[in-house]
């Protein structure tokens, strides 16, 4: 999180590959070289719907190697409804990279990635640059289902250690992923992404146990880049991330609202105040 | 893309004249400087800032955005730093803005408006004043100054009293009768009216079975409001002769000659620039683009072309059905 | 599909007891005979007829529809046969139709309400009348009936007079306090309030430079103002207790659950039966899906249950930004 | 005219082929067994929207025959944009068939279809049945350029005699079709469909001539099934085709507005008051 984003600009991206990897949720590979030369793990990218009249989508960017780009999105509502309409071939405008990203240096070396729904599409960048620099990763990954589990094997290929779990057990523990989390040895660091009540849940665990844990957070976005204040969330004033924040004008409150957008997603769980 | 030194597409509001008919909106274009990576901003009239208020303010719990057909509701709360820390720590950098810089004033009585109206226009680096009437008046249980002539000639009286620069009395869709509103707020002393912010709505999530914004209720913006805001442009074109700044749904250089044809000199662009951030300069381009085609050099020369009069007695008997 | 037979979806409006909370709505729906070849108008609620006048009215010219962002403005200008014509030549044929027919009114002055309503009530075809005070008033300035609480009681206090059957009126969401609206209405003697009719709006030919719609300035409807409408049956279900038939962009069954979960008791469908003439089937069995899942018996049970209060102390300090 | 409508219904089809027959103009053919034995040349439909949030589009009836139906229309606004960017394979509803159709029948041995612009897409159907049962069957048909005189060398396949003109000159006569129509020997008869200025043209110049000329109007609609009197048109009172319109409330008027959805589209020139 002290790795500041690179100029963002609006990035005309080719469609090359398209995937329904599972029901109502898409992979979209784009041409993209000089996106994945600045991308780094846990930036996301505004997707332009074709046609306008719609906000763009805010989306993890899931891979980038080579020219290639990759968005991993649920089918939610109508707009990425309609992202999902694109077909191989057809442009896709991405306002892109955006947010600050993970930071994946530091000495940990045993680190684990949690990540529930949606989630997923913005941890595989940190995983591939966690195990690159030689760290034991393990993937606490939860969903409602199996078949909601998507891209599990992709995970355990890039060489994380799965621990899976669903709500309705279907596959691997049945119940929240941070059970699964609680039962074992405690990592040294944590990543997660995911619904607000699991990073709660890992927020607690980390805290309570001074293991630092950085969250990316999910909130209903209007522009992405910081010009509106739809997506805030409570932080500590004094945090890194609200360098030059305002007084808030509950008396004697420390705490202020930043942009998920712009100050996040990434945020330390710490620092948080929600 | 066409020649633009050939074409006159300058609007004056007051005595700022803009030498772009596209403004950046309050609230949705930050300082300006958000949208720098992608357009130009030497190429926009101006950018008006978020809405500042005498005491800093935290904003609305989270969610703050719901997505809509064609649009958007949002319910910020007028987050700010309140005008004390706005004037020490931000207004010295919109002097780096290569455009005009417009203050947006909030506020919750007549005596809010005149005192951070005051404050703020004596910078230097604010070029015009917007008056954000769109609040509720709290000494008055609660009713939004922009929804009553009276509390809207009151904002703008005291304002008045406080500067010399260009006033902008920023009207509310929420009324039935936008023009009563427009005179109040002309006979006051503003210099030219912002038509409209946005109207009021809500969305319920019926899972949960309850309202989707921490806020209940929103303002609706973006498409879906576009025809609501083009005919009170229209409206207020025909009762008052200051120049207006339309504005409500403007997404493409069409929708933009639409405000101006009814009546507006100058266009602005809040939700469509979530929507694609090049949105100001594609319409620019388009503006320029119709007047070549159409041969037209001066865009003055259109304004309120379309605004003609009513066309048949049938008016009076209503609209709907 | 669910057995519907095990849910109670009715809904009483005064003393008229809907089978179905599903109404097809007046001007969108004919007399429901133009639609029976794609839907069973047996599964609907009732259907509320065209607006009726005392004179014959040829209605605007041409164009009368436009379409717009998730909607479309129209100005039919209330084309209809007069009450004479229609006593005589239409309203036996509505004893055909396998759902309550409601009467629709409408006027421009008090006494033309009284006098259409008194006749078009008598009849055994008609179950119940509704009020479209969407219309202004000659004697008035033109000043629309709905935008104004005293105009508005005169109006349902003189069809009041003139009938025991059920009475509907029909608020418009062009005010700025619709509560205070709908409370005058009840006090007045409406059994049930519809809300709402279409918010003002208007569209430029910018080639022609001149309004697209004959008659200039038009209603919007359809899904662009679900928000406004869903926010106007919130504040009406919190201001008063009568039942109240919500509408205004209902597409679908999550669409109508809002509405019913804000307050409504029965929900109408007008524009999105353009869009696929079967939606009031599909959407009623999308609530008895609704009701499946979320083991609800009675639909009564969940009217208003998203209507709980404000969440927070800011609400007092407005919607926009 | 005095063909009514067969029932009309909801009819789901599957898009056979699309084809981009020039820039901006699509011909989507669908499987519609059912509604191929029901249609009337002159019938049109009501496509429904996937996705609904907008009202169906009218639009003619271009072919019918075996299995297959086709839909021929230009890329106008929002609507037709997105039925344009249907695929093959994928489900259109249809709303049909819908209005009166064309009174093909007769004796007459000499008829003149006129056609502008998008009005093409309703008079294949006419020209064939006119051509089946043995009538020389000249067509005047106009467009701004010769790129938008589409299918034309399909109207001559199927034997009819082409009069062309375009408003550049780019193809056959420079300027409207309507002067075309002038300077011929005068038809017998005359069919014909096209924006509203070429109409009344064709309907000044067949009235002079004392000519029978059906005219099929195009009007702004909404529901196109006769429950929302969008699409109007004013008519005489006491034509055929409104037998039991009320008194207008013009004093002594024997005008009145009937809809071009249901009384129409297909209307006697000479009955209009327009
Ligand atoms: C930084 C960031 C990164 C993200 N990355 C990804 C990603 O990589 N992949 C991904 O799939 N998503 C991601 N998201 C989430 C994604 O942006 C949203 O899911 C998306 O905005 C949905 O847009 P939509 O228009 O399709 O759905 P919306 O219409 O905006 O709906 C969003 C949610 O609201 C619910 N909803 C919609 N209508 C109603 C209603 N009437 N009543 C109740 N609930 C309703 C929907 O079920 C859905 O859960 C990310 C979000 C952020 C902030
Ligand atoms: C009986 C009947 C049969 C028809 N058959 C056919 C057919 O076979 N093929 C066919 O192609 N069409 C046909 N039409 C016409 C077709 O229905 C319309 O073109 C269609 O409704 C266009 O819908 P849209 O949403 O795409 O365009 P709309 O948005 O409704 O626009 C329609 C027209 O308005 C103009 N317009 C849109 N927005 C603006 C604006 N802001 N300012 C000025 N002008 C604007 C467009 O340029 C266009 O000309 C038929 C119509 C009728 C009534
Ligand atoms: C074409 C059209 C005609 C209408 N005519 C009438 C009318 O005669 N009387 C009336 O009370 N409302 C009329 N309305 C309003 C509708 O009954 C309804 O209240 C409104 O359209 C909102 O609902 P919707 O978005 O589902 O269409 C008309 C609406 C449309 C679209
Ligand atoms: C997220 C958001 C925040 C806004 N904040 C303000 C504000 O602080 N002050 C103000 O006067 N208007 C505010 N507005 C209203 C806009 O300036 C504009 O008037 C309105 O959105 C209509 O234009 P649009 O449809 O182009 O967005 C806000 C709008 C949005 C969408
Ligand atoms: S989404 Fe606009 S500031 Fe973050
Ligand atoms: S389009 Fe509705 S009556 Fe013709």
């Amino acid at each position: 999180m002290t790795i500041a984003s690179p100029p963002s600009a609006v990035v005309p991206t080719r469609i090359l590959d398209r995937t329904e990897v599972a029901r109502d949720v898409i992979l979209l590979g784009v041409e993209a070289p000089e996106l994945v030369r600045k991308v780094r793990p846990g930036h996301f990218a505004m997707a332009l719907l074709p046609g306008g009249q719609a906000a763009g989508v805010a989306l993890g960017i899931y891979e980038a190697r080579g020219e290639r780009c990759s968005l991993l999105f649920f089918l939610a509502g109508d707009r990425t409804r309609r992202l999902g309409a694109l077909r191989v071939g057809e442009t896709l405008n991405l306002v892109a990279p955006l947010g600050n990203a993970f930071d994946c240096g530091g000495t940990a070396r045993d680190i684990a990635i949690v990540a529930g729904g949606v989630g997923i599409a913005s941890v595989l960048l940190p995983a591939q640059a966690l195990i690159a620099r030689g760290a034991r990763v393990r993937l606490f990954y939860g969903a409602r289902t199996a078949e909601r589990l998507v891209e599990a094997e992709r995970f355990a290929t890039e060489g994380c250690e799965l621990q899976l779990a669903t709500d309705d057990g279907s596959r691997g523990h049945r119940g929240v992923v941070t059970e699964l989390l609680a039962r074992q040895s405690a990592p040294e660091a944590i990543l997660a992404c995911g619904p607000t009540p699991m990073l709660r849940a890992v927020s607690a665990y980390a805290q309570e146990r001074n293991i630092p844990a950085q969250l990316s957070l999910e909130e209903a976005f209007g522009c992405g880049v910081g010009g509106c204040w739809g997506c805030v969330v409570p932080i500590l004033r004094s945090s890194a991330q609200a360098p030059s924040f305002p007084p808030s004008d509950a008396d004697g409150s420390d705490v202020v609202h930043a942009r998920v957008c712009v100050e996040g997603p990434v945020f330390w769980a710490h620092e948080l105040r929600w | 893309m066409v020649d633009s030194t050939a074409f006159d597409v300058s609007a004056r509001i007051g005595s700022l004249v803009l030498p772009f008919p596209t403004v950046g909106l309050s609230g949705c274009y930050g300082s300006g400087a958000e949208f720098a990576p992608y357009v130009d901003l030497s190429r926009l009239g101006a950018v008006v800032l978020k809405s500042v208020t005498r005491r800093p303010r935290m904003g609305n719990p989270t969610p703050r955005i719901v997505h809509t057909p064609a649009g958007m509701l949002n319910a910020i709360g007028l987050q700010n730093p309140g005008i004390e820390w706005y004037l020490q720590h931000d207004v010295a950098k919109f002097a780096q803005t290569p455009c005009a810089t417009i203050g947006s004033v909030a506020g919750f009585s007549v005596d809010d408006y005149a005192y951070v109206c005051e404050r703020l226009a004596a910078r230097s680096e604010i070029a015009a004043i917007e008056l954000n009437i769109s609040c509720p008046n709290v000494a008055h249980e609660g009713e939004t100054f922009a929804c009553d002539p009276d509390l809207t000639a009151r904002v703008v009286r005291a304002a008045r009293a406080t500067t010399e620069k260009p006033l902008i009395a920023k009207l509310s869709p929420n009324v039935s009768d936008i023009a009563t509103i427009a005179r109040a707020a002309v006979d006051a002393g503003t210099d030219a009216l912002a038509v409209v912010n946005t109207v009021r709505g809500m969305a319920i999530d019926i899972h949960q079975r309850k309202p989707r914004l921490g806020n209940v209720t929103g303002g609706l913006s973006g498409a879906a409001i576009r025809p609501i805001a083009l005919l009170a442009v229209y409206e207020v074109a025909r009762a008052v002769s200051v120049p207006i700044i339309g504005q409500g749904g403007i997404e493409t250089a069409s929708d933009a000659l639409e405000f101006l044809l009814a009546g507006a000199s100058a266009v602005g662009i809040g939700t469509a620039n979530f929507a694609d951030p090049r949105a100001p300069i594609t319409i620019l381009d388009g503006i320029l683009a119709y007047m070549a085609q159409q041969n037209v050099r001066t865009l003055r020369d259109i304004v309120g072309a379309a605004n003609t009069g009513f066309a048949n007695s049938n008016q009076i008997e209503g609209d709907e059905g």
